[in-house]
Formats: structure tokens, C-alpha cells, sequence
């Protein structure tokens, strides 16, 4: 089994943890995954996207041409990437920060869920990759809520390892909008 | 619990130099690769050995030469526009017979270009971007574990030849993170470095490191030494790595990068029934001509696939059997311009011919 | 009528504007422009106190504020 | 009988009203513009050329209104060596970071204003290697943590800061050497003036002038705009003082 | 009285230059081609023009960009190992599509090496030394008079194509002094420097030059350009100078002064009866890749000499009819190494076979 | 009772006894005796290190009975940095040109210095390249004339020499920066005494320490060697002064 | 015609400036001329060394491996260049300095002179490469005296121009003894 | 008994030992030595008035002079 995921938003919205986040959540489940970040000169505001794969082989190649998912936190990543997902793949895409341009018909299957509401409904704007990450979780099947809860203690520079909790909840807020 | 971590590549690369060994990292920022100075600047001072940070690249690869004329496993690292500064201090190396590392995480040019991956510093890495004709040992990793393993398998190599060593990576390589399993380095036994200025003591010997020879014949002489070296270092260093080259109608071949991207094209391809291999070098140089010759007396229809357009496609060219077709798929690097599987794909559906 | 105008598409939330003015009048407003940035913003009444002493404008990094002084013309 | 606006406050021409790459709170946006205004001060956009360097203002022609070349690292004196020699009644300034300048470039700084190239170079401090991500720089503070320096710069490894436009005011071919801040109201104006002082250096005397600025990189500092601008004060300036340290009238 | 000069090939090259219009040098000295900055400095103060011993080549290389961005015709020249420190400044100026003179008088190396001939540099040259996998248009003199045509050629095809020239010469032709009759430049059309900044006029657009693309696909757009423009110079500026290949049954390749030795060889060998001719490559960068290829359809024997341990061989190979075989005779430089043209001749008679 | 020789002036034994190539009267050969008698002196000839660079010097293994490594142009300092950080109790120098030191290799020099590496660095000065065959050096006097300023260097377009000793004094690494001259008994007397301390300071001190010393270059001065010897009074001391500009006599 | 010249010597001898003046002069005859020179890297005492072709088609290679002619002006030239001479050809040794090693019976013919000796007489020892000019262009017949006059106008710098005479008396010096 | 010895074949026959001597007891010779140099030698009856104050051999920059004094030994 080879899952790939594409991930794009704009700097500050985590794109990067997450990718890293999922991607080692998968390694401490005994899977091979890779993670590969890709983003502007730009150090602030710029665009941020990375590339997941996560598989039971070795992962051969970890960029994806055509991702068998993506998620998409704001509208320039919807608008410029969302024509990449594989036919019958999904796409996760932030309702707060980009609604225009949602294929109506098309061979992907396109959730649209108010990431940043959610967050903001957790405690803050930024935990908007903590629930892309429940959901993603969930939806996919592919990882344990447990698995990416030890994960975060990984990725997490100790320092931030105080905002574990909020991280949490932020995750399950997300999952369980999948449960339901 | 495994003991896998997940580092990114240029984290592994620094890891391994340390566990060669290496206590000398002298170096200057440049993206793709600013991860290596910053972990050995983190982790050397623990282990008793030395950072600087050098006021160029020039600066870096010459307190290279100095650190390894004193015997010590040192290294450098950079990213294509720093490492064209190298080319004179490399040379010098070469001549001086000074064994070290150096690390390229070659980014997009020529020029300034851009910090994407880049495979276009083939030609300066094995054919020698500096003066005078000599050549480095050229070790290409296409994976985080392999940025570790390689480091160590640089500065044995290094050593025991007396020729610089050099990693050729790419942003993609640099900048991944995959799980590593960092192995202690194996126990090789290895020349003394009998060569090595230390001070001359009572009675010994004076020991000079240089690479000037002024004498009538000496430096003919020498550089047939050095290239007596080369050569033994393609009878018995040559390293590459096969994938169902036995049943082959294609060979794709490709290095770094390009060939992760290729292994996922092949397996895409195998699974359409094209009967596609893959041979992928591990050392630039030596190259693996032999294996190159050995499959192509049976695959007669090569496509070597590169980041840039065209330069290993001239070495394959070199070494395939006389009657071997050789097709090149390549894109110069530069932002949004990182080829996909698919695309390889479609290369080889289009030389694989009468397919599935 | 205004002396200060600070444009919101420029302005990075930056603060420093506020820094610079003798007076106090600036800070932060509360509401993200596109950029995501918290743009500055006058405190309310501070139009009346400002000197047009632009201050505000030389420490602005960013070029988001334009000064004017009113004058009486015939 | 009416009001009217006199702005007393406005874009120079000599910048595109462009929005900046730079973080909140970056002065080399506050650096731009000085250059930009003294550029107008002496109306001669249409007759300078700007040379670049590589660190985040690499991308000066993408703000200024003005012809540039860019350089490879550290190279910037050297190409507007060239370009100065070529078109000698243009003006010719570069723009650097203090790694391009007092790292990699040392050698091509020194002997471009030993030889008294008539360039003006705006020289912006910020005490660390800005564009690629926050390594030391030959200009970091000691005890400073940086990137390749976690521990904080150790002046017995790696050294205590290099004061350039001291360091620059010896050599003869030098004729105008200046160190400003732009922290306050007051530098900022300040700075604005020598700025200008070491573009009439070139316009009007053909020498070499150098102005070095003290400024922030506050993502690299990991302070946010308003901490990142008083450390200028509280630990730069204690370090790098202000002032001229060379001024020669007369023409060469 | 004849309008013969009697000069080294090292003046000869820099009075090609002046006579080529150019009026800025930049550079620093090193044997064996300090004659070149020693003449200008004598003579373009008189002419008007700029003469500037840099502090170092980088310092030269990235003064003659400078001068070059704002569309003047200027030069550097250096040797092997100060060749090497102009790599990083030579792939800014072929990335900018920046033209201009850069002369390399190679000396034996690696390192320090010696002063001696050598054209261990054809790599760093041809195949570029830099990153980024460039061009630079590449020739090789073989005498005096062609050190002086050549610069004239090197400064019309460097502005024609907006690629940064280099003349590889070695420190035989650079040292030795024949006849040469200085030709005025002749008239030819050249489109127009609009792309030199020169301070931007009222309402003029803005010029800018310079190599960073970030956009997504620019960098590989802008690289595919280059590349297209090199495929052009393949097309129409390759140049070579062939010698009995009519009925040769071996032909002999060299460039520089071994094709001057080789000239020799190839006398004494027809004097001895062996059908043997000659092509000797003038441009190296484009190669003559199509004048191998068609000599090689009937002439089935190339032996090719180098004063290296095999470079040129590797293009000669890429380039003959696949049923050739090319054989390689090359010494490394260095002092009292220079190969005869009785040892060529050897060499011929060698390979000739069924001679006389 | 009979009459003993007792030697009172003998080559050093940090010398081997050969003949060197330098040009009749070329003061490189005193200045490598006062380099090994300060070996001597300290008794250090068997953890010395000597760091060559490329000139007229480049043959110091040829002369000196101790170890040697060899340095691209001008990159001495750095290579000698590579040495002295990998064997931290050897005692390591380099010995540099003018050509070497003040043009191409300015950089290394200036953050060795600035690094305050704890080498000792022999800098001859004979304002020209000697090895080359007697171009501009960034020392050259103003209207000397050299095969690459042929009517006189003319600081207008070349720049006026450059003062290394006083420029590297600035830096806080530097402990010890001198100027001496071997053109009289006195004066080489004293330089020996000078070289000493520099080692000295190496040494006890394990600071960077740097000699300039005026030498001649006869064969491209186009002088017979008194002559040059002459020209050093009378033209090289005062553009260049001699004396000690900095010493710091601390542990660093 | 091609006649080919192989000079060795000492620094100080003047074996460049010959190599020199005897390609000038063939130029100034209308022929073809090469000079090459080689050196070590030492400025003083060191073994200077030159080769020249005249010829009347074009020069092909200017370095020799088996010279026609060497002019051999010190005992170490001798040793090393002489074997090298082709067989057939001749040489011209300064006896005044070399005379260990000269062949007896030998496939070339020797011309041993105390060159030396003779230029001190003109005047200066340094003349010992004119005195050899002479007596080279006089036994090979490949060059009048007077375009070596010529020539030597354009080889000196114009401050050694007052040593002409003296420089064209060393010359005739020379050809006098092959023309007696 | 000589205090000053010159090494014939390190002579390079620059002079500068002829500048250092106070007493001005050096001067050059008149006889090549091999290396085609003339070296240098002490004018009859110098050993005399020599001092052994070796500054002679200070100037010399090629290791050509010794220098020794006498001293009377039980
Ligand atoms: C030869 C070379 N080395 C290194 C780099 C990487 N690099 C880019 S910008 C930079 C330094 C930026 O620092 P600074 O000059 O202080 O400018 P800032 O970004 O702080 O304004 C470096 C090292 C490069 N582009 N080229
Ligand atoms: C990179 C490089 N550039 C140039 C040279 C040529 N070169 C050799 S020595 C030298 C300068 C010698 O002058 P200096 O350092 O003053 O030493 P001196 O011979 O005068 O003692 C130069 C330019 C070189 N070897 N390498
Ligand atoms: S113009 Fe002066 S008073 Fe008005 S807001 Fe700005 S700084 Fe304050
Ligand atoms: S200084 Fe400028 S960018 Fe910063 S907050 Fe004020 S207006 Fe905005
Ligand atoms: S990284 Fe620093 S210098 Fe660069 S734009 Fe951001 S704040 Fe400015
Ligand atoms: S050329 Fe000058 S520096 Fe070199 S050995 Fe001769 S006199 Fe000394
Ligand atoms: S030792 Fe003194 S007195 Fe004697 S010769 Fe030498 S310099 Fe003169
Ligand atoms: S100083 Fe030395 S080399 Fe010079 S003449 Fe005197 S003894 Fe001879
Ligand atoms: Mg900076
Ligand atoms: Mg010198």
C-alpha cells in the first residue's frame, strides 16, 4: 500500500509540520515514508508546500506528479494544485480561506470543511494543520491518532512542547468530524 | 520500537561524516545545504572536535587542506555556486594527494539560478572543474540512508586512495526527511598517512605536502601516478545498483533524484508490462562502464534520464556496447520544473516500443 | 482632512510606525488584511493631535504611511 | 477660501510602489527608501545603476526604478568596479549585506576603496546572514546565538565583530566612511542625510564612499519588529558606534 | 618589406582584442600569460581605455561583468589555476547571457603544477568548470596569427550569441613568437546591445541583468534559451581545419599545439608513405562533431593526441561514425614533457598499419 | 694556552645547508635566516609547521629543515588556520609576498587576523610580484614603475599601497603587527628580534602575530642589489613606517 | 628548406635574445620563421633554452624533438642536448666552457669554438651569442649578415641600440672563422 | 685564526656584506666563481683590523659569511 499526499498554504499555517508530522507518525507505525518541502525564497507570507508518501515498500519516488491527495489551506494552493490530484483521489481544501473554483463535478472527491474556523474554535488560527491532520487521519485510514499524538513530541521543538495539548484537541477536533 | 530516526538528508550526510570520523567541518551558509554547518556547528563542539565558519568557500576548502595535510578526517560542504569557488583549493588537493570530503547539494543555475535540485554539475563533479586533469571520487546518493552511508564510504575511500572525495546531492536529497538507521562505522583497515606534516621529529624525515613539481619528467611522472590510481579505482570501487536488468527491453538509467523518480516510474512501467530495468550509478566516478558494457551486450536501447540537459547521457554513451541505442530525457532545473514519474513514465512507453 | 494615511495592503503589523510617533497616536488594529497582517491604524481622535510630523513615516519599513499637513489656501 | 494637503510625506520616485518580499519589520525596506529618496534628492535615477548582492535585498531591481546588475556574492565592488569604468558619469552605488561585504567579499570591498573607486556602497548590518536563514556573520555580536553559532559567537573560535567602516576609513583611497541606525525618528533621518552625503561624495568629488547601516533582521533574531528595533540600541550601537570616521572635501 | 610583425602569441592575442574594439582589461598576473596584462597596460592608456590589475581573477572576472552588463567589449585572461577561480564568475556571466573575452594560456597542473604547456583544461572548458551545466564558446588557437584571429572571431561570436567566449590556448603558443600580419577587423553586423544597462533614460523600461529566475518553469525556460542558442552555434559556427583526409587511412586529431606537432608527424609520416591526414578542431565548443562524423565514414582509424591523459578523445568518440575506432596517445604536462613530433609519428606508423 | 675560534655568527640549524635560488642580493634569504634563528631560539624546529604560499617563497621546504605544507595563492592563512586547528600545540607560520598577501589572498589574511588564529605570519614586502616577473603589487609606491604600470602606478586609476601592518593592527584578534626592514645591520638585527617576538607570541601568548618586512627585489627593480638595498631608506620606510602598532602581552 | 636550431645555455648568456634574432632575420628574409623558448622557473643562473625553425613553407611544429643544428654554450648544454641532435646534423660548443663529453667519432659533425674567449676579445663575454650568430648563419648559409644587422635593431630594446656596433663586430667575428 | 669566512660558492656576490662592514674591509673579487657570480672577499690585511662584530654577515642574505672570534683557551 503507497499513500501520497500533497500539502499547500501559505507560510504560517504549518504546512510544513504537518507534512513532517504525518510523515513521522507513519515511520514510528513501522511504515516507510518520506517528506519533501518545497517553498519560495520568500521567508515570510510566501507559498509552502511539501510532498508525502507513506508505504509498506520502500518509497520509491518521493515527488508525486499527480498526488493520490492533496490538502489545500487557501485559495492559491486550491487554484493551482487541486488539477493535480489523480483521478480518484480526494482533496481536503480550507472553506475559510478558499471556496471559489470548487470543481462541482469532477473525478476527485473535494471535502470542504471551514479548517480555520475550526481551529479558531479550538484556540487558535494556527492549529489549522492540527486539524487537517485529524482529518486526514481519520479519513485515510492510514495512521492512529495515538501514532501522530507521539509524533507530535517528536516534531515539536521542546520548547513548543507546552501547546501539546491545545495540538491534541485540535487533532481530534478534526478526526471526529470524520467519525461523524 | 525501531531504531529508525527520520532526519533530513543533509542531517544524515553530517551524521555520517561523524561517525567516519570526520572532527573538522569548515564551511560556509548557502541554501540547499546550510543544515550540514548547522548540525556539525551543534554537535562538533560536543565531541571535541572543530566548526569554523569560514569567510568564503575558499577559505573553507583551503583549511580543508590544511586540517587533512595534517592527517585528520575534515570535511566541507556546499551548493553549486559555492563550489565552483572550490575548483582551484580541489585541484590543489588532487595534486597534494589530500584526501576529505566534500559535500555539493547542487542547486539550479548557472549563476545565481535558484535553490531548486539540480543535477547539472555532473560534468564539474567527474570531469574535473578545476584545472590540471585530475579527477575526485564522485558518490551520488539518491536517499537519506544513503546520504549517511556514503559519507562514511567517502572518507574510507578517500583515505585509502589519497584522492578527494565528493557527495553529489540535489535540494530534493538534501532537503527530504525519510527514516535512517545510523549503523557505527565498519572496521576497514587503511593505509597510515605516513604523508602527513606533524612537526618533524628528531631524526625523521621532513614531510611536505604540495603539488608543485618543477623537476624535468616529475610532474608527467606524478600524474601518471595519480591516474594509475584512477584506474584502480575503477577495477575495484566501481559501485552501482540493478533493477530487473535481466529480462530488459529498456535500461533506464539515472542518478540522485532522478532516480527515486525512476525507480517509481519503472515500477509504473512494469506494471503497464513494459519490460524496463534500471541500472543507476552510485559512483559517478569511477563509473560503472563495465556494467554499463555488460548490459547493453543484451539491452540494446538505453534512456538516461537527468536534471539538466545532457551530461551523464555522454558517460553512458562512453560505455554501452557499440551497437546500443541511447535516448536522453532530461529538463534543465529551476522552480516548478522537478520531473514527475509520470513523465518518465511516458519516456519509456515511448522507447519501450512493442509493449503490453 | 487627513493627515495620516496609512495603506492597508502595504502595512505589515509591524509596529515600528508606532514607535515613532511623539504622540502616541497609532497602534495596531485588530482586524487581518489579506496579507494576513494586523494593519496599523490611528487611535481614534488621534486625526486632531497629529502634527503631520510624518515621524510615523520615516520609521515605517514598509511605505504603508503617507503624511499631509492641511493648509489654508486662498 | 479652502483647505488644501501638502504632502510632506510621500513615496520617493525612485522605488516601483511595489510591495516588498521583506519580513515585518525588515529595514532594509527603511534602507530602500533612503537610497531611493537621496537618488531623487540629486535627480539622478535616470543615470544610476544600481549593483546588487546576494542576501534578501537581492532583488533591488525588483523596488527600484533603475538599471541594475547583479552580482555574485560578495563581488558587488568589483562589478561596479567594472560598470563605473565603463560609464564613468553614472552613478554607480552597490548594496550589500554584511555577509556578501565583510565575509565572502572582503578582498573586493578593501581594494575597491584602496584603489578610490568612485562607488557609493550602502553597507546593511544586521549582524547575521539574513537570506539564508540566520548563520553568523563576521559582523554577529559576541555571545549571540545564531545558527551555526548555537552556543552564542565565542570570540576565542570565531572571533569578535569586524567594524567595517573604521576598518575602511584607513585606507587612502577612501573618502567618505559613516556608520548610522535607523531605530529611531532621528537616525532614520540621520541616516538619510549621510546617505545622501555619500552619494554627493561621488556625484560631486569621485571617491569612494561607504555608509554603513545598523538594522534588523527580526525573523532571524527570532524577536518580533519592535524587540529586534531596540536591540539595535541596547546592543548594536555599544558595539558599532555611530559617526563618521572619514570625510575628504576636496575633489581627487 | 613585408607587413609581417615578429611577436609572441601572447601579444598577438592582446592586440587582437584591441583591434576587436575592445578598451577594458581586467586581470591579474600569472606565468605563462603575463604578457597579456603587460601589453595592455602599455597600450590601452593609449588608446584610451581601461586597464585595471584587479586584486585577484575573481575580483578580474567579475570586473569585466560589470563592464560587459554595460555593453562594452572587455577581457580577462589568467591560467589554469586562476582559470579555475573564475568558474563561479563565468556562470554568472553565461547565465546573464553576458558576452566577452576570457583567455586561458593553460600551464601544467593540478595545483601549482608548472609552467608548462598543457591542455588538461579542455574539460573545465568545453564541458564547463562552473555549475549549472553552461556553454562558453571555446577556441583553440595553434599559432600566432591565429591567437590574433581568433580574439577578432571570439569577441563577434561572443556579442552575436550572448555567450562569454574563452580562447584556450597553452604556454607554448602563448611564448612563442612567429610572423603575424595584423588584419584590421572585418565589418559585420551584430544586432544591438538593448539589453545593456546604461542607466535607464526618461520613460525608457528598466535593464536589468542578471541570472537569478525564480518564477515557476522561468529558470528552465530561460536555460532551454541557452540551450537552443548553443544547438545554433553547432549549427553555423563550427570551425576546423582538415589536412589529406581525402585519402587518409588514419586520421590524426589534435587541437593547439599538439596539432602543430601533429602537423609535423603527419609530414615526416606521408614522406614515409602512411595515409595519413589530419583534422584539427578550431572551435572545441561548438565541437566539429559533424566534420568527424562525415571523415569517419571512410577514414575507419582516428588517433587522437592530447597533452593530457584523454579529454578531446571523449568528444572525438561521441562524434565518429560508430563503426570507428579511435585511439588515444596523450602524456600529462609538465616540464620536459612536451611530446615530439617524432613520437607522434611513432604513434602514426603504429596504428597506419600496412604502410609504405 | 692557545687561541680558540669561538663562532659567532653560524647558519641556523632550522636551515639546511643549500644554496637557494633567489637572484643576487633578493633579501628573501635573510629573511628566512631570521625565521629559523627565532625557531632556534625557541627550540621549536621539531613542532614547527611552516605554511608556504606561492611567489618567489614557494620553495621553503627546499630551505627549511621542517615540515611544510603548500598553499594555493594567497589562501596561506587559512590553510595555516586548517593546520593549527587540527594540531593546536604545533607551532605554525606562514611566510607570504606582498602580491600574495595584500591582493589575492586580503580575505584570508584579514579573518585569520580577525579569527585571532594563533599563527605567525611573515609577510615580505617588495612591492612587487617578484616570482611573476615584476608587476603592480597592491604596495607598489606611487610612480614606480612595473611591467603592468608601465608610466608609473598613478593612484587615481591604481590606488595608493596599502599599509598591511597598521590595516591588520585594527583588528581585535590581532596581538602583535610590526613593520621592519633588513636593509642595514641595525635594521635586520632588530627585525630578528621582532620575527622573535612574533613567534613569541604564538608561543606564550597563542595570539595572531604579524611581521611586514621591507625587502628588496633587485631583478625587478631593476637595480643592482645596493642599489635596492638603497631604495629601501629612501623610498620603501617612508611610505612605510616601521615600528610596532600593536602588542598585547595577555593571555588571550 | 627547413632548417631547424636548438640554443642552450645559461641564464646570462643571451639564448633568447639569439633564438630571437636568428628568427627575426629569416622573417625579415621573407621565410617562415618559429621561436620557442623554455625556461625554468628561476630569474637568474638558471638553464635558458630556445628553439627556432626557418622555413620557406609554413612552420608546422616549432618544438623539435630531434634538432638538425644545437648551439651548446655550457658544459651542462652539452651533456644534456647533445645526443639529441639528429644524426647528420651539427652542433656548435663554446669550448671555452664545455669541452668534457664531445664525441669523437659521431653520427654529427662538432664545431667546438671557444665562443668565450672570442667575445671577451671583441669586448664583453656577454657577446658570446653574437659571436655564435654569426658563425651559424655563415656555416648553415640560411641568413646574410646583414638581415641579422637588421634584425638586430628590432630585437634589442631601444636603450641597448648604442651596443649595436660592438653586437655586429661579435657577429663577423664569428662568420670570419667559417669563412676562413 | 680567520674570523671572517666567505663561502666561495654561496657568494652570490651581491655587495651588501661590503655595505654592512664598518671598518669597510669587504669588497668584491675579481675571479668568477662557478656560478659565473664574483664574490665577495676581505681586502689584504682586513683580518687585522677586524672586529668579529659579524655585521657583515647580518646584510648577507645568502648564509655566505661565518663569523668567528679568537680567544685565548688555558
Ligand atoms: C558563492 C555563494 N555563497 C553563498 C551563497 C548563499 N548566500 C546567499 S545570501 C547569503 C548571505 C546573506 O547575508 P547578508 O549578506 O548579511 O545579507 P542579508 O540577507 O542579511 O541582508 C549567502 C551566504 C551564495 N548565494 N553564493
Ligand atoms: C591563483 C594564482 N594566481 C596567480 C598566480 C601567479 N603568481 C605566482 S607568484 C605570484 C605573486 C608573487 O608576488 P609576491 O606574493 O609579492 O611574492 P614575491 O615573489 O614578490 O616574493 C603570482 C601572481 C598563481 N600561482 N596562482
Ligand atoms: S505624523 Fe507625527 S504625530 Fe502624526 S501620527 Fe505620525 S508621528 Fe504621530
Ligand atoms: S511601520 Fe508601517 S508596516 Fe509597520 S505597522 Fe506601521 S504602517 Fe504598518
Ligand atoms: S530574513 Fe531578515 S534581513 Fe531578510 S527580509 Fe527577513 S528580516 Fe529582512
Ligand atoms: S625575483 Fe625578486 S623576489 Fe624573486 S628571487 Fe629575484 S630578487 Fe628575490
Ligand atoms: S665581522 Fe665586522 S669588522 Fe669583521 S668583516 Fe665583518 S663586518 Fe667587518
Ligand atoms: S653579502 Fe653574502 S652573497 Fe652578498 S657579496 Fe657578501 S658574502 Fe657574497
Ligand atoms: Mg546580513
Ligand atoms: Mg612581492
Amino acid at each position: 500500500m503507497t499513500l501520497d499526499l500533497f500539502i499547500a498554504g501559505f507560510g504560517g499555517q504549518g504546512v510544513l509540520l504537518l507534512g513532517n508530522l504525518l510523515a513521522y507518525a507513519a515511520i514510528l507505525e513501522g511504515k516507510n515514508a518520506s517528506y519533501f518541502p518545497a517553498y519560495g525564497v520568500e521567508k515570510r507570507g510566501g507559498a509552502a508546500t511539501c510532498t508525502v508518501v507513506i508505504s509498506d515498500d520502500e518509497v520509491a519516488s518521493p515527488v508525486v506528479g499527480r498526488p493520490g491527495c492533496a490538502i489545500l489551506l487557501n485559495q492559491a494552493s486550491l487554484d493551482k494544485y487541486l488539477p493535480r490530484v489523480r483521478p480518484g483521489g480526494w482533496a481536503l481544501v480550507n472553506s475559510s480561506l478558499a471556496e471559489e473554483n470548487l470543481p462541482r463535478v469532477a473525478p476527485i472527491e473535494v471535502l470542504a470543511l471551514p479548517l480555520t474556523e475550526l481551529a479558531l474554535d479550538v484556540g487558535d488560527a494556527r492549529l489549522v494543520n492540527l486539524v487537517a491532520a485529524g482529518i486526514w487521519a481519520r479519513k485515510s485510514q492510514a495512521l492512529t491518532l495515538a501514532s501522530l499524538e507521539s509524533a507530535l513530541r517528536k516534531v515539536l521543538p521542546e520548547r513548543n512542547h507546552r501547546f501539546i495539548p491545545l495540538n491534541v484537541e485540535a487533532l481530534k477536533r478534526g478526526a471526529a468530524l470524520i467519525a461523524s | 520500537m525501531d531504531q529508525r530516526l527520520f532526519v533530513k538528508g543533509n542531517e544524515a550526510v553530517a551524521m555520517g561524516a561523524l561517525a567516519a570520523g570526520c572532527r573538522y567541518y569548515f564551511g560556509y551558509p548557502i541554501t540547499p545545504q546550510s543544515d550540514i554547518p548547522e548540525f556539525t556547528a551543534r554537535e562538533l563542539p560536543r565531541l571535541g572536535g572543530t566548526f569554523i565558519q569560514a569567510e568564503s568557500e575558499i577559505a573553507a576548502i583551503n583549511m580543508l587542506l590544511g586540517a587533512s595535510a595534517c592527517g585528520m578526517r575534515a570535511m566541507t560542504s556546499s551548493s553549486s555556486p559555492g563550489i565552483s569557488l572550490k575548483q582551484e583549493g580541489l585541484s590543489y588537493m588532487a595534486g597534494s594527494e589530500l584526501p576529505g570530503l566534500v559535500v555539493n547539494i547542487c542547486r539550479s543555475g548557472p549563476g545565481l539560478g535558484g535553490i531548486d535540485a539540480s543535477q547539472a554539475d555532473y560534468f564539474q563533479a567527474v570531469k574535473g572543474g578545476g584545472h590540471g586533469g585530475y579527477r575526485l571520487i564522485v558518490l551520488a546518493p539518491h536517499s537519506v540512508q544513503e546520504m549517511y552511508d556514503l559519507a562514511l564510504l567517502a572518507f574510507d575511500l578517500s583515505d585509502r586512495y589519497r584522492i578527494p572525495a565528493m557527495l553529489l546531492g540535489d535540494s530534493v536529497i538534501g532537503q527530504m526527511k525519510e527514516a535512517l538507521i545510523p549503523h557505527p562505522r565498519a572496521q576497514v583497515e587503511l593505509p597510515p598517512k605516513d604523508w602527513a606534516v606533524r612537526g618533524k621529529q628528531e631524526g625523521a624525515p621532513q614531510r611536505v605536502v604540495k603539488s608543485l613539481y618543477l623537476g624535468d619528467g616529475e610532474l608527467e611522472a606524478h600524474n601518471w601516478r595519480l591516474h594509475e590510481r584512477y584506474a584502480l579505482l575503477e577495477a575495484r570501487e566501481t559501485r552501482w545498483e540493478g533493477l530487473h536488468t535481466d529480462d530488459a527491453e529498456l535500461l533506464v538509467t539515472a542518478f540522485g533524484i532522478t532516480a527515486r523518480i525512476a525507480k517509481s516510474a519503472v515500477r509504473m512501467a512494469r506494471e503497464a508490462g513494459f519490460k524496463v530495468g534500471l541500472l543507476r550509478p552510485v559512483s559517478l566516478f569511477p563509473f560503472p562502464r563495465e556494467a554499463f558494457r555488460t548490459v547493453t551486450l543484451v539491452t540494446k536501447k538505453v534512456l538516461c534520464c537527468e536534471l539538466n540537459t545532457g551530461q551523464m547521457v555522454e558517460d553512458v554513451r562512453l560505455s554501452v556496447a557499440r551497437d546500443a541505442e541511447v535516448y536522453f530525457y532530461g529538463r534543465p532545473p529551476g522552480a516548478g520544473s522537478l520531473p514527475t514519474p509520470e513523465e518518465f513514465a511516458e519516456q519509456i512507453a515511448r522507447y519501450c516500443g512493442g509493449a503490453a | 482632512m487627513t493627515k495620516v494615511v496609512i495603506d492597508e495592503c502595504r502595512c505589515k503589523g509591524c509596529a515600528l510606525c508606532t514607535l515613532g510617533c511623539p504622540q502616541g497616536l497609532l497602534r495596531l488594529g485588530r482586524t487581518l488584511n489579506r496579507a494576513g497582517f494586523f494593519p496599523a491604524e490611528m487611535i481614534p481622535g488621534g486625526e486632531v493631535k497629529c502634527t503631520s510630523c510624518a515621524l510615523c513615516a520615516q520609521m515605517c519599513p514598509d511605505l504603508a504611511i503617507c503624511v499631509f499637513r492641511q493648509k489654508k489656501s486662498a | 477660501m479652502s483647505q488644501v494637503e501638502i504632502p510632506v510625506f510621500t513615496a520617493p520616485r525612485s522605488l516601483k510602489p511595489v510591495v516588498t518580499h521583506f519580513c515585518p519589520g525588515c529595514q532594509h525596506g527603511t534602507v530602500h527608501r533612503l537610497v531611493a529618496e537621496a537618488l531623487d534628492h540629486f535627480a539622478v535615477q535616470e543615470r544610476t545603476i544600481g549593483v546588487a548582492s546576494v542576501g534578501c535585498s537581492v532583488f533591488l531591481y525588483e523596488y527600484f526604478a533603475i538599471d541594475v546588475v547583479e552580482s555574485p556574492h560578495g563581488r558587488a565592488p568589483a562589478v561596479a568596479t567594472g560598470v563605473k569604468r565603463a560609464l564613468p558619469d553614472r552613478v554607480v552605488f552597490t548594496y550589500q549585506g554584511d555577509g556578501d561585504l565583510a565575509a565572502i567579499g572582503t578582498s573586493e570591498i578593501i581594494h575597491a576603496a584602496n584603489r578610490g573607486e568612485a562607488l557609493t556602497v550602502i553597507f546593511v548590518n544586521n549582524t547575521t546572514y539574513g537570506m539564508t536563514g540566520g548563520q553568523m556573520a563576521p559582523t554577529t555580536l559576541a555571545g549571540q546565538q545564531t545558527s551555526t553559532s548555537p552556543y552564542g559567537r565565542d570570540p576565542a573560535n570565531d572571533g569578535s565583530p569586524i567594524r567595517m567602516a573604521e576598518l575602511l576609513a584607513q585606507l587612502d583611497g577612501t573618502r567618505f566612511s559613516a556608520r548610522v541606525a535607523v531605530d529611531s525618528p532621528r537616525h532614520v533621518i540621520q541616516a538619510g542625510r549621510v546617505i545622501r552625503e555619500a552619494f554627493a561624495t561621488q556625484i560631486q568629488a569621485r571617491g569612494f564612499a561607504f555608509v554603513e547601516v545598523l538594522a534588523t533582521c527580526p525573523t532571524n533574531w527570532g524577536m518580533n519588529p519592535v524587540q529586534a528595533n531596540q536591540r539595535i540600541a541596547a546592543e548594536l550601537i555599544p558595539c558599532f558606534p555611530l559617526g563618521t570616521f572619514k570625510k575628504i572635501e576636496s575633489q581627487s
